[in-house]
C-alpha cells in the first residue's frame, strides 16, 4: 500500500454522493424537523406536554442528555488517550470517532436548554455581567456541567480541526472547483513544511495530553449531577468511574455502529480492517465488564449499607413497576458483552454491529433507570411514588436529537476525510530508494 | 365574555386602585402592570389601599353558623378567617368555609334574573319585570297551594318568609338532606324532647362515637373538632393524659381515622352494643347510676354481652372491657349519629346511646340540653316526602326554592313531582338541578354580599354583613320578598328593625358592636331532662345479615363536598378526600378481602343496583371498611350546577329511596347488588403508599410510653455523630457558619419554625384549602391530578395505623410541607440561586429568578416542591385555574406563578414581611404571635404553631423542645425548621402502618 | 521566536510574505531526502525548507531542530485558566453573598471543578494559538517559496533559497542526492 | 438624591424647606406637546400643586407613609378644593372643569400609570418613607415639585434598586422584595 493509494482511496470518499446518501440525509432532516416542531409546542404550552409526573421531575430529556454525552466520550478516548499510548491501530478509526464526539456533544448540549422550564432564560446560567449584579451559583453541579460540557465541546472541536488540517491540505491538492477553494481556506495554508510539522506535532501532543484528563472529568462531572444529590440510587461515590466507563462503553459501541456502514459504503475494507474492529470489540468488552461490575457493586453496597432507603430503592428498581427497564439494561449491558470473549464474535462484523446496537439501547435504558426509576421510587416519603409514562413530546424531542446528530455526521463524512490521511500514512513504511533498509 | 365587559364589571366590583388592578393583571410573573389607574370616586373611610380590612360576618356554607372575618383588599374579598369572638368556631374554619370565596367569585353564578319564555327556554329579564311577573303569579296562585322550600334557615330571613307566607297563605318547608331525624326521635323516646343538644367534647375523658362523624359532617364540625382535640390531644393543657376515643361504625370516616380503637360493629347493631355496655355498667355498678335508671333494668336484662356479642360481631370480652373503661374514666361521653343512625332503627340506636349516657351521668354534663342546635328545627324527611306527594298530586301551585337543591338530593321523585307544579321560582345563585327546572330565577346575593343573621344555637345570633359589592346583577331574596309583600325598605332595614325589638336602648352602638363582634353570643340556660317512660320500651333490633349477592351499601356525606353543594368550587373538588385521598371523582369503598373475592382492583367500576336506582362507581380498595359493607360518598354526579360539578362521576343519592322511614328519617343504608362492569378508571388520588413502612417519617407513641416521658427526653433523637467526633464536628460546623455569615447574614436573625402536633391533627384538610386561598395556588383539574401534578404546597399524608395484629385501628395523618431546612438539599443545586437560604432561615424561592431546572425538587427528600407545568393563569388557557371572576380572590401580596417555575410552601412569607413592616412602622420588634400562617390560623384543632425558634420565649421554641418532638428524616441532617410531635395512641402496641 | 523578529506591517503582509528566489527539489523517497539534507548542511545551507506528507523523526533528526516553543503557550495558558477559574467562582460568590445549604459562601471544593475545566480550556486554546503563531512566523521567515501539490500526497521536497549565482551548485547537490526533479524559481 | 438625603432634619419631618421652593413660581406652559411623559386625561400639574402651592405629597397620596401602596387621591379629594378654586387662566379653568364634570358624572378619570413595578416585585412605600423621610419621594419620583407633567425618571430596574440598597447598607436579601 503506497501513500498515493491511501490519499486517493480516502479522497474518493468525498466523491459525488449516491442517492442512498441523500435518502439518509433526508431521513435525518425529517427527524430533526419533528424535534423542532415538538420544541415549539413545549415553548408555547410548557413542559406539561412531556410525561413528567411528581416526583419524576427529570426524565427522558436528561436521559438523552447523559446518553449523548456518553456517546461523545469514546471519540476523544480513541484520538487522545490511544494517541498517548502510541497505539497504531487508532489511526484508521479515530477521525470518525472524533467527529462523532463533536456532534454528540453538540446534541447533548441542547438538552439542558430544552428541559428547563423557562427555556428563554437559559442564559441566566452563564456568568455574564448584568444590570442586576447577579451571578450563577458555582456550587451547583449544573454549573459544573455547563463548564465541563462547554470546555469539552470547544476542546474536542479544535482537536478535530487540528487533525483535519494536513488532510484537508492533501485533498485540496487533489480537488478542483469550489471544493478546492473551500479546502484552500480550511487548510489555512498547510504545506507540510518542516517548521509546520515541528510545531504541529508538538501542539497535537499537548492537546492530547490536555484532552485525556478532560475526557475523564466530563462524565465524572455529569455523574455528579446525580451523585451530589441525596436520592437513593444517585448518591454513590462509585458514580464517576461508573459513568466514565459506561460512557466509553456506549461510545465505542456507537463507533462500531457508525464505522460498519461507512466502511461498507466507502469501500474502506483495506484501511479499516478486521483488526481494528477486533480492537474496538476488546475495548467494548473491557468497559462493559467495568460497567457490569459497577452494577454489582451498587446493589451490593445498597444491601451492605443496611440503609433501608437504599435497599428499598434498589428493590424497587429490580422488582418495582419499572422492572422491564432495569432488566433491559442488565441484559444488554451486563450479559451481551460476554459474547465478545470469543474471537469469532469479535472478528465477525455483523455480530459486532448487532451487539453494538443492543449496547446502545442498553446504555440508554441505564440512564433511564438511574434517572426516572430512582426518582419514581424515592423511598424517603412513601407517600410520593409516581407513575410515569413518557408522551409524544418526549419521543419527539428524542427523535429530533438523533436527526440533529446524524445530519451533521452525514454532512461531515461527505465533505471531510472520514479517515485520517496523514496518520494512516504514518503507520505505513515510508518509500525508500531500492528495497534496502526496509528494516524500520 | 369580552374583555371590555370583564373590565367594566371588574371596575364595578372594585372602586379600583392601582394595586387592585395590578395584581389582577399580574398573571404570570412577567412585568404586566396596569396601564390605567382608576381612583375611587369617594374614598371608603375604612379602606386604605394596600392595607387589608377585616369584616366580621357569618359563614353560610353549612348550618353550623361559624363566625368569619373576611380579609378585603381594594374592595375584593381575598381570604376568609375564623372569627375568634364566635363561641362556635373560636376563630377556626373548615375547608368548606375557606372555599366560600369560590362560591362568591364563581364563574358559574347566575349573573341576572331569568325567566322561562313561551318556548320553554330560559331568557334574561330585568328585575322590575321579574318582580311584576312574580307578584301577578303570587296573586293568582293564592289558595292553589304556595310552598316555600328553604335550607336550614333559622334566621330573620326565615322569619320574614314565614310572615310573608302567613300573609299570602302558604307554608314553608326547610330541608337538609342529611337531617337529624333519628337524633330528635331518639331524644323524644328517651327524654321526651326533640331538641338537639350541644355536646361538650372538650371536658370528656372518654369519647365513644356510634357512627357520629362529629369531626367532618355531624352537626357543628369545627366546634366539635376544637373541643375534641382539647380532650383527645396529649397533655393539651392538662397533666399528661388524653381522653380515649373509640369509634363504632362500619367504615372509618375522618372521625373514625382519629380513633384510638375502631370497633367495626355490624351496621345497625350499634344500639345493641350501647345497651350491652349500659347493662354491664348498671349490673356491675361501675358508675353512680341515677336512681330512675332502675326503670331500665328489665330492658337492659335482654342485652347481656354474651347474648348480643355474636349479633354485633365482636367478642364479649371487648364489650366488657369497653364498659369498664367507659365507666371508670369518670367522664364518658357517647354520641350517636351519622352512618349508625341512618338505618331503619336509627332512632332506637340514638335512644340506646342516650340511655348509656344517662347511665354514666353524661346527660346534663357533656350532653347539654337547653343550648339547642337550630339544625334540629328543620323539617323531617317525612315532611319532604309529603311535600313531594302533594306536588305530584298537583296540590302545589307555586313553589319557591331557596338554599337547597332537592332535585339532586332526592333524584327521581322530586324532579318528577316538580314537573307537576304550576309555577316554580328559584332564588339560587347557581343553575343547579332544581333551578334548571324552575320557571323564574331570581338570583340571590351570595352570603358574603348580603345582610342577614342566623341562630345556629340557642343564645347565639350570628350577624351577616355585605363585605363586597355584589359581583353580579343579583338581589337579596329578602329585598325581593319585601317588595312582593308590598313592604317599604330593604331587608337591611327589616333586619335592624327586628334587632331593635330585642334591644332598643342606644341601638346604634349595640348594632355597631354586634357587627364588629359578628353577632351576639350568650350562653343559653341549661335545661335538665329526665328519663321518659318510653325509654324502657325501645328495641334497637339489628337488621338481617347481608347475603352474598346483596351488600349493605352505606351512603355517607362527603366530608368536603357534603351533600354536593361544594361540588362547583374547584378548591373543594381538588382537595383530596381526607380518608380516600381521591379528588374530582366519587368512589366505592371495598375491603381487600371482598375485592380479592371479586377479583377487583382499585379503579375498577362496580355497578351498584339498589331497589331505587343503579349507579357506577370506581372501587377504592381499603382496609378501612367492613368486608360485608360497601361505602359510597355523596356530592358528585351533578347533571347541572356548573363547569366543575357537571357530569362528574355518579350521584350516590340515586341509590336511595324517597320514602321516609319509621321515625320520619331517610334510610342511607340500602341493600344493593354489586357487579363488575369491566370498565376501569385511573383515579385522581393523592395517595402514595398507604403504609409508612417504618421509613421514619411518622412516629407513634403508646399512651403509656408518652406518659413516661420527662422533659429533656428525646426518644426519637437521631444520633448523627459518634462521641469521639462530636468536638471536631462542632468546631467544623462553627467554622462553616462563620464562613457563611457574610453580608445579609451577619448578626442576629430570627429562625422561623413550625411545630405540628400529630396528636392534634385530625386530617380535616382545612389547612390545605387555607393554603390554596392564601397563596394563590392553582387548581389543576382531574386530568393533571391523575398525573400527580397537583400544586398543594401542604399535603396530608394518611398512613394506616394498626394494632399488634396488623388490623387497621385508625390512621396517623402527617401534614407534609416544606421543612425550611437549615441546611437544605434543594438550595446548593440551584444554578441561579432561585432556591436559597434567607437570613431568617427560610428556604427562599425566587419565582422570577427560577429557570425551572427542577433539580431542587429532585434533591428534596420530602418532595414538597411543585412545578408549574403549564401557565395556569393564562386567560382562556386549557388549564386556566382562575377564570373570571375567580381571579378576584387572588391574594395581592403573593405573586401569581408563571409556567416553568418551581414553587413551594413559603411559611406565608408575605405575612412575615407584613408583620415586620407593621412592627417597623410602630418602632417595635415583631412579637411572638404577630405572625400567623394561613394553615395555623384555620386549623380547628390548633395543631400548628408558628414562631421564631431563636426566641427563647416563643411557643414554638417550647414545643420544639417537647420530648415527643422529632424531625422527619433527621438522619439526613437537613436540620428542618418543622418539629413534629409524635402521635399518641391509647393502645398497647400501636404501629404506624 | 527570535528576538530579531520584525513584526509585519499588516496582517495581509503576514500571510503573503515577499517571494524568495531559490531551488526546489522533489524526492520520491525518504532516504534520498535525508541524504540531500545532510549534504546541504555540509555545504553550509541552514535556512532551507523540507516538505513531507507526514512528520518523520528521521527528518527532524537530520534537520536537528530545536524543540517547539508551543509547550510554553500550553503551560502559561493552563495556569492562567486555573487562575481565572478561581477568580470567577470566588469573586462572584463574594460579590453578592448568598447562602445555600449552610455551606460557606466561598467554598473551595466545589470550585475546584470550575478551576480544572478552565485550566483545560485555556490550555487547549493557547496551544492552538501557539501552533498557529509559530507556524505563521516560521512561514514569514521563510518567505514566499516554491511548493508542489504532491508534497501532501507521496512526495518529499526541499526548497533551498538561493540567488541566481548560487543556484547551479544547489541544483547539483540535490540531483546528486537523488532528486526526481529539480526546479528553479 | 444626595441632596435630599443631605437635607436638614426639619425637612425630613415634612415641613417645606422655606428656601427650597417658597420663591418658586410654576411656569406658564404654552406648548404642552413639548412636555415629556404620558399625556393624562386631565393636565394635572404637580409643579403647581406641590411646588407653587406647596401641598405636601402626603395630602393626596395619603397612604404612602402607612401602607405599601402610595394610594391615588379619590376624586373627592380633588373636588374638595376645586369646588372653590376654579383656576386663574383659561387653560387652568378648562382642566379644572374636567374635574368638576367628572365629579358631576360620577366618572373618575382614568389616569395613565407612570410608575409600575412587575407583579413579582414588592415595594413597601411606608418602609422607605420611614427610613428616608416624608420628603424622600423625590428619590425615586424625581423633582416632582418642579415637573409640570409626570414622567418616569428612574428605571425601576432591579439594578437601580440594588444600588440604592447597597449605598444605604440595607438588606439585599431576595425575599425582601420577591415573594
Amino acid at each position: 500500500m503506497t501513500y498515493d493509494y491511501v490519499t486517493r482511496t480516502i479522497a474518493r470518499t468525498l466523491g459525488t454522493p449516491s442517492r442512498g446518501y441523500f435518502l439518509l440525509l433526508a431521513g435525518a432532516v425529517t427527524l430533526l424537523a419533528i424535534g423542532i416542531i415538538t420544541l415549539l409546542f413545549l415553548l408555547r404550552y410548557g413542559l406539561g406536554l412531556a410525561g413528567y409526573s411528581h416526583p419524576v421531575y427529570w426524565a427522558v430529556f436528561i436521559t438523552c442528555f447523559v446518553f449523548w454525552v456518553g456517546i461523545a466520550h469514546s471519540g476523544t478516548l480513541i484520538s487522545a488517550i490511544l494517541f498517548l499510548f502510541r497505539s497504531g491501530w487508532r489511526t484508521a478509526v479515530y477521525r470518525t470517532a472524533e467527529a462523532m464526539t463533536v456532534f454528540a456533544v453538540m446534541t447533548a448540549g441542547l438538552f439542558p436548554l430544552i428541559h428547563i422550564g423557562r427555556q428563554w432564560y437559559f442564559y441566566w446560567l452563564i456568568p455574564y455581567p448584568n444590570e442586576r449584579g447577579l451571578w450563577p451559583n458555582f456550587k451547583s453541579p449544573l454549573i459544573w456541567d455547563e463548564f465541563a460540557i462547554g470546555t469539552y465541546f470547544t476542546v474536542s472541536t479544535v482537536f478535530l480541526i487540528m487533525g483535519l488540517i494536513p488532510d484537508i491540505a492533501a485533498v485540496r491538492d487533489l480537488a478542483t472547483g469550489w471544493r478546492k477553494k473551500l479546502y484552500a481556506i480550511t487548510s489555512i495554508g498547510w504545506t507540510g513544511s518542516n517548521e509546520q510539522w515541528r510545531h504541529y506535532s508538538r501542539g497535537y501532543l499537548y492537546l492530547a495530553a490536555l484532552a485525556t484528563p478532560l475526557v475523564l472529568s466530563v462524565h465524572s462531572v455529569v455523574s455528579w449531577d446525580f451523585a451530589m444529590a441525596l436520592v437513593p440510587g444517585w448518591h454513590a461515590t462509585l458514580f464517576a468511574p461508573y459513568f466514565v466507563a459506561g460512557a466509553i462503553y456506549s461510545g465505542v459501541a456507537m463507533v462500531i455502529t457508525l464505522l460498519v456502514p461507512i466502511r461498507y459504503i466507502f469501500r474502506l475494507e483495506e484501511l479499516i480492517t478486521i483488526k481494528h474492529f477486533e480492537n474496538l470489540g476488546k475495548l467494548c468488552l473491557l468497559t462493559g465488564l467495568i460497567v457490569s461490575y459497577s452494577y454489582v457493586t451498587e446493589n451490593f453496597i445498597a444491601w451492605f449499607s443496611g440503609d433501608e432507603h437504599e435497599r428499598a430503592a434498589f428493590w424497587y428498581r429490580a422488582f418495582g413497576p419499572f422492572w422491564w427497564a432495569s432488566w433491559t439494561m442488565n441484559i444488554c449491558n451486563g450479559l451481551l458483552p460476554w459474547l465478545l470473549w470469543f474471537k469469532k464474535v469479535r472478528t465477525n462484523i455483523t455480530a459486532l454491529f448487532v451487539i453494538s446496537i443492543f449496547v446502545n439501547i442498553g446504555m440508554w435504558f441505564e440512564r433511564y433507570v438511574i434517572i426516572v426509576v430512582s426518582l419514581a421510587g424515592e423511598p424517603y416519603t412513601n407517600w410520593t411514588n409516581a407513575v410515569y409514562n413518557p408522551t409524544w413530546a418526549d419521543w419527539g424531542i428524542m427523535a429530533g436529537s438523533f436527526g440533529w446528530f446524524f445530519m451533521w455526521f452525514l454532512l461531515f463524512v461527505k465533505n471531510f476525510p472520514a479517515v485520517s490521511i496523514s496518520e494512516v500514512k504514518e503507520v505505513l513504511p515510508p518509500p525508500r530508494r531500492g528495497r534496502v533498509a526496509a528494516s524500520r | 365574555m369580552t374583555d371590555a365587559i370583564n373590565r367594566r364589571r371588574f371596575l364595578k366590583v372594585l372602586g379600583v386602585t392601582g394595586a387592585g388592578a395590578a395584581t389582577l393583571s399580574a398573571c404570570g410573573i412577567g412585568p404586566e402592570p396596569t396601564e390605567r389607574l382608576i381612583p375611587y370616586l369617594v374614598q371608603p373611610e375604612d379602606q386604605v389601599p394596600g392595607i387589608a380590612t377585616y369584616y366580621a360576618t357569618t359563614c353560610r356554607e353549612c348550618a353550623a353558623g361559624c363566625g368569619v372575618r373576611v380579609r378585603v383588599r381594594e374592595g375584593r374579598a381575598v381570604k376568609l378567617e375564623g372569627n375568634p369572638d364566635s363561641p362556635i368556631n373560636r376563630g377556626r374554619l373548615c375547608a368548606r368555609g375557606q372555599a366560600a370565596l369560590q362560591g362568591l367569585y364563581n364563574p358559574d353564578r347566575i349573573p341576572h334574573p331569568m325567566i322561562r319564555n313561551a318556548r320553554g327556554v330560559l331568557e334574561d329579564i330585568d328585575w322590575d319585570g321579574a318582580i311584576q311577573r312574580l307578584t301577578a303569579k303570587v296573586r293568582e296562585s293564592q289558595g292553589k297551594g304556595i310552598v316555600f322550600l328553604t335550607g336550614a334557615e333559622q334566621s330573620t330571613f326565615g322569619d320574614l318568609i314565614d310572615e310573608w307566607l302567613k300573609q299570602i297563605g302558604g307554608r314553608r318547608v326547610s330541608y337538609e338532606p342529611f337531617g337529624f331525624e333519628a337524633l330528635r326521635a331518639g331524644n323524644r323516646m328517651t327524654f321526651g324532647t326533640t331538641a338537639v343538644p350541644t355536646y361538650d367534647f372538650a371536658n370528656a375523658k372518654y369519647i365513644l362515637s356510634f357512627g357520629a362523624d362529629f369531626l367532618d359532617t355531624w352537626l357543628s364540625p369545627v366546634e366539635f373538632q376544637n373541643g375534641f382535640t382539647r380532650a383527645h390531644a396529649f397533655d393539651a393543657g392538662r397533666p399528661a393524659s388524653m381522653a380515649k376515643f373509640v369509634y363504632v361504625g362500619p367504615r372509618l370516616s375522618v372521625t373514625g381515622m382519629n380513633a384510638d380503637e375502631w370497633i367495626g360493629a355490624r351496621p345497625g347493631t350499634e344500639g345493641m352494643l350501647a345497651l350491652a355496655l349500659a347493662q354491664v355498667i348498671v349490673t356491675q355498678h361501675l358508675a353512680r347510676v341515677p336512681a330512675d335508671a332502675s326503670r331500665l333494668s328489665s330492658l337492659l336484662a335482654g342485652y347481656a354481652p354474651r347474648a348480643v356479642a355474636t349479633a354485633i360481631g365482636i367478642e364479649e370480652s371487648v364489650i366488657v372491657r369497653l364498659a369498664k373503661e367507659f365507666a371508670s374514666s369518670g367522664g364518658g361521653l357517647a354520641v350517636a349519629g351519622g352512618m349508625a343512625t341512618q338505618g331503619p332503627n336509627g332512632a332506637e340506636i340514638v335512644a340506646a346511646v342516650n340511655i348509656l349516657n344517662y347511665a354514666v351521668g353524661a346527660v346534663g354534663t357533656f350532653v347539654k340540653f337547653g343550648a339547642e342546635l337550630a339544625i334540629g328545627s328543620t323539617n323531617t324527611f317525612g315532611d319532604i316526602a309529603t311535600l313531594i306527594a302533594d306536588m305530584a298530586a298537583g296540590k302545589v301551585g307555586l313553589l319557591f326554592v331557596h338554599g337547597t337543591n332537592p332535585a339532586y338530593t332526592a333524584p327521581g321523585a322530586f324532579p318528577q313531582a316538580l314537573g307537576k307544579v304550576a309555577y316554580k321560582v328559584s332564588f339560587a345563585s347557581f343553575m343547579d338541578e332544581t333551578t334548571a327546572a324552575c320557571d323564574l330565577i331570581l338570583p340571590d346575593h351570595h352570603a358574603l354580599e348580603q345582610w342577614g343573621d342566623s341562630r345556629p344555637r340557642a343564645g347565639v345570633t350570628a350577624l351577616q354583613q355585605p363585605v363586597v359589592q355584589p359581583v353580579f346583577d343579583t338581589r337579596h331574596a329578602g329585598d325581593v320578598i319585601l317588595k312582593l309583600s308590598g313592604k317599604a325598605g330593604t331587608f337591611q332595614d327589616y333586619l335592624q328593625a327586628k334587632w331593635k325589638t330585642k334591644h332598643a336602648a342606644n341601638f346604634d352602638q349595640y348594632w355597631m358592636e354586634s357587627l364588629a363582634k359578628g353577632g351576639i353570643y350568650a350562653e343559653a340556660p341549661a335545661r335538665a331532662v329526665r328519663l321518659a317512660p318510653t325509654a324502657a320500651r325501645i328495641n334497637p333490633a339489628a337488621p338481617a345479615v347481608s347475603t352474598a349477592q346483596e351488600q349493605d351499601v352505606v351512603v355517607f356525606p362527603h366530608p368536603i363536598l357534603h351533600d354536593g353543594r361544594g361540588a362547583n368550587q374547584p378548591w373543594l373538588q381538588e382537595l383530596p378526600d381526607p380518608v380516600s385521598k381521591i379528588s374530582w371523582h366519587s368512589w366505592v369503598e371495598v375491603h381487600p378481602d371482598t375485592a380479592a373475592r371479586w377479583g377487583l382492583a382499585t379503579g375498577d367500576f362496580l355497578l351498584l343496583k339498589s331497589a331505587f336506582g343503579a349507579q357506577k362507581f370506581p372501587a377504592w380498595i381499603t382496609p378501612s371498611v367492613r368486608p360485608d359493607v360497601l361505602a359510597v360518598p355523596t356530592g358528585q354526579g351533578h347533571t347541572a350546577y356548573g363547569r366543575y360539578a357537571k357530569d362528574r362521576s355518579a350521584n350516590a343519592f340515586e341509590l336511595l329511596g324517597a320514602q321516609a322511614n319509621g321515625y320520619g328519617g331517610r334510610n342511607f343504608t340500602v341493600r344493593a347488588t354489586a357487579t363488575k362492569t369491566g370498565e376501569h378508571r385511573k383515579l385522581a388520588t393523592a395517595e402514595g403508599s398507604p403504609r409508612e413502612l417504618g421509613m421514619g417519617t411518622t412516629e407513634v407513641l403508646a399512651l403509656s410510653r408518652a406518659k413516661a416521658l420527662h422533659p429533656g427526653d428525646h426518644p426519637f433523637h437521631y444520633e448523627e455523630t459518634p462521641e469521639y467526633a462530636k468536638e471536631a464536628v462542632a468546631w467544623w460546623a462553627e467554622r462553616q457558619h462563620e464562613k457563611a455569615s457574610h453580608g445579609n447574614y451577619k448578626g442576629e436573625h430570627p429562625r422561623w419554625g413550625l411545630a405540628i402536633d400529630l396528636a392534634k391533627c385530625t386530617g380535616c384538610s382545612a389547612c390545605v384549602t387555607a393554603c390554596y386561598a392564601e397563596n394563590n395556588l392553582a387548581t389543576v383539574g382531574e386530568e393533571l391530578m391523575q398525573r400527580r401534578r397537583e400544586m398543594a404546597w401542604l399535603r396530608l399524608e394518611r398512613y394506616w395505623r394498626t394494632d399488634a395484629h396488623g388490623t387497621v385501628q385508625g390512621a396517623v395523618i402527617e401534614p407534609m410541607l416544606c421543612q425550611q431546612c437549615g441546611s437544605a438539599p434543594c438550595e446548593p443545586v440551584c444554578p441561579v440561586f432561585a432556591a436559597y437560604h434567607t437570613p431568617d432561615g427560610l428556604n427562599g424561592q425566587v419565582y422570577n429568578r427560577c429557570v425551572g431546572t427542577r433539580y431542587c425538587s429532585n434533591n428534596c427528600p420530602y418532595k414538597v416542591r411543585f412545578f408549574n407545568w403549564y401557565n395556569y393563569a393564562e386567560r382562556g388557557g386549557e388549564f386556566e385555574a382562575f377564570p373570571e371572576p375567580l381571579s378576584m380572590l387572588l391574594n395581592p401580596d403573593v405573586t401569581v406563578r408563571e409556567k416553568g417555575v418551581m414553587e413551594k410552601c413559603t411559611f406565608c412569607v408575605q405575612r412575615i414581611r407584613g408583620a415586620q413592616h407593621q412592627a417597623r412602622i410602630e418602632n417595635r420588634a415583631v412579637k411572638d404571635g404577630d405572625i400567623v400562617t394561613a394553615c395555623q390560623q384555620t386549623c380547628p384543632s390548633d395543631a400548628i404553631v408558628f414562631g421564631d425558634l431563636n426566641d427563647r420565649n416563643s411557643r414554638v421554641y417550647e414545643l420544639a423542645g417537647n420530648p415527643r418532638g422529632y424531625h422527619v428524616l433527621a438522619g439526613l441532617n437537613t436540620k428542618p425548621a418543622i418539629t413534629y410531635l409524635a402521635r399518641v395512641v391509647d393502645q398497647e402496641t400501636p404501629r404506624n402502618g | 521566536m527570535s528576538p530579531t523578529l520584525r513584526l509585519p506591517g499588516s496582517v495581509r503582509e503576514l500571510f503573503s510574505p515577499p517571494p524568495k528566489p531559490g531551488v526546489l527539489g522533489v524526492f520520491g523517497h525518504l532516504d534520498t531526502t535525508i541524504a540531500a539534507i545532510k549534504q546541504l548542511r555540509e555545504a553550509g545551507h541552514t535556512d532551507f525548507t523540507v516538505y513531507s506528507p507526514i512528520p518523520r523523526h528521521e527528518l527532524e533528526d537530520a534537520l536537528a531542530q530545536p524543540v517547539s516553543p508551543v509547550r510554553m503557550f500550553t503551560l502559561i495558558g493552563g495556569i492562567a485558566g486555573c487562575a481565572i477559574g478561581a477568580w470567577l467562582s470566588l469573586w462572584m460568590s463574594e460579590d453578592w453573598p448568598i447562602q445555600v445549604g449552610g455551606k460557606p459562601i466561598g467554598s473551595i471544593p466545589p470550585y475546584v471543578v470550575i478551576m480544572f475545566e478552565m485550566t483545560i480550556l485555556f490550555g487547549a486554546l493557547t496551544t492552538i494559538l501557539g501552533i498557529l503563531l509559530n507556524a505563521a512566523f516560521a512561514a514569514r521567515r521563510a518567505g514566499k517559496i516554491m511548493y508542489d501539490p504532491r508534497f501532501t500526497n507521496d512526495r518529499f521536497g526541499i526548497f533551498v533559497p538561493a540567488e541566481a549565482g548560487k543556484a547551479p551548485k544547489v541544483e547539483s547537490i540535490l540531483r546528486s542526492a537523488g532528486a526526481e526533479e529539480v526546479r528553479r524559481g | 438624591m444626595v441632596l435630599i438625603l443631605a437635607l436638614p432634619p426639619v425637612v425630613a419631618n415634612g415641613q417645606q424647606a422655606p428656601v427650597a421652593s417658597s420663591r418658586y413660581k410654576a411656569p406658564v406652559i404654552s406648548d404642552t406637546g413639548a412636555l415629556k411623559g404620558p399625556r393624562q386625561p386631565i393636565f394635572f400639574r404637580h409643579d403647581i400643586h406641590a411646588g407653587q402651592d406647596q401641598i405636601p405629597c402626603m395630602y393626596c397620596h395619603y397612604s404612602a407613609a402607612i401602607s405599601t401602596e402610595p394610594g391615588l387621591p379619590s376624586l373627592q379629594t380633588c373636588f374638595g378644593c376645586h369646588q372653590l378654586i376654579s383656576g386663574s387662566t383659561p387653560s387652568h379653568q378648562a382642566e379644572i372643569k374636567k374635574v368638576r364634570d367628572a365629579w358631576r358624572d360620577r366618572k373618575p378619570p382614568e389616569w395613565i400609570r407612570v410608575y409600575a413595578l412587575p407583579g413579582f416585585a414588592r415595594f413597601p412605600h411606608m418602609r422607605h418613607i420611614k427610613a428616608l423621610g416624608t420628603q424622600s419621594c423625590t428619590t425615586c419620583h424625581g423633582d416632582v415639585q418642579h415637573t409640570p407633567q409626570i414622567e418616569q425618571v428612574s428605571t425601576l430596574r432591579m439594578g437601580w434598586c440594588i444600588q440604592c440598597h447597597i449605598k444605604n447598607n440595607v438588606s439585599r436579601d431576595c425575599s425582601v422584595c420577591h415573594y
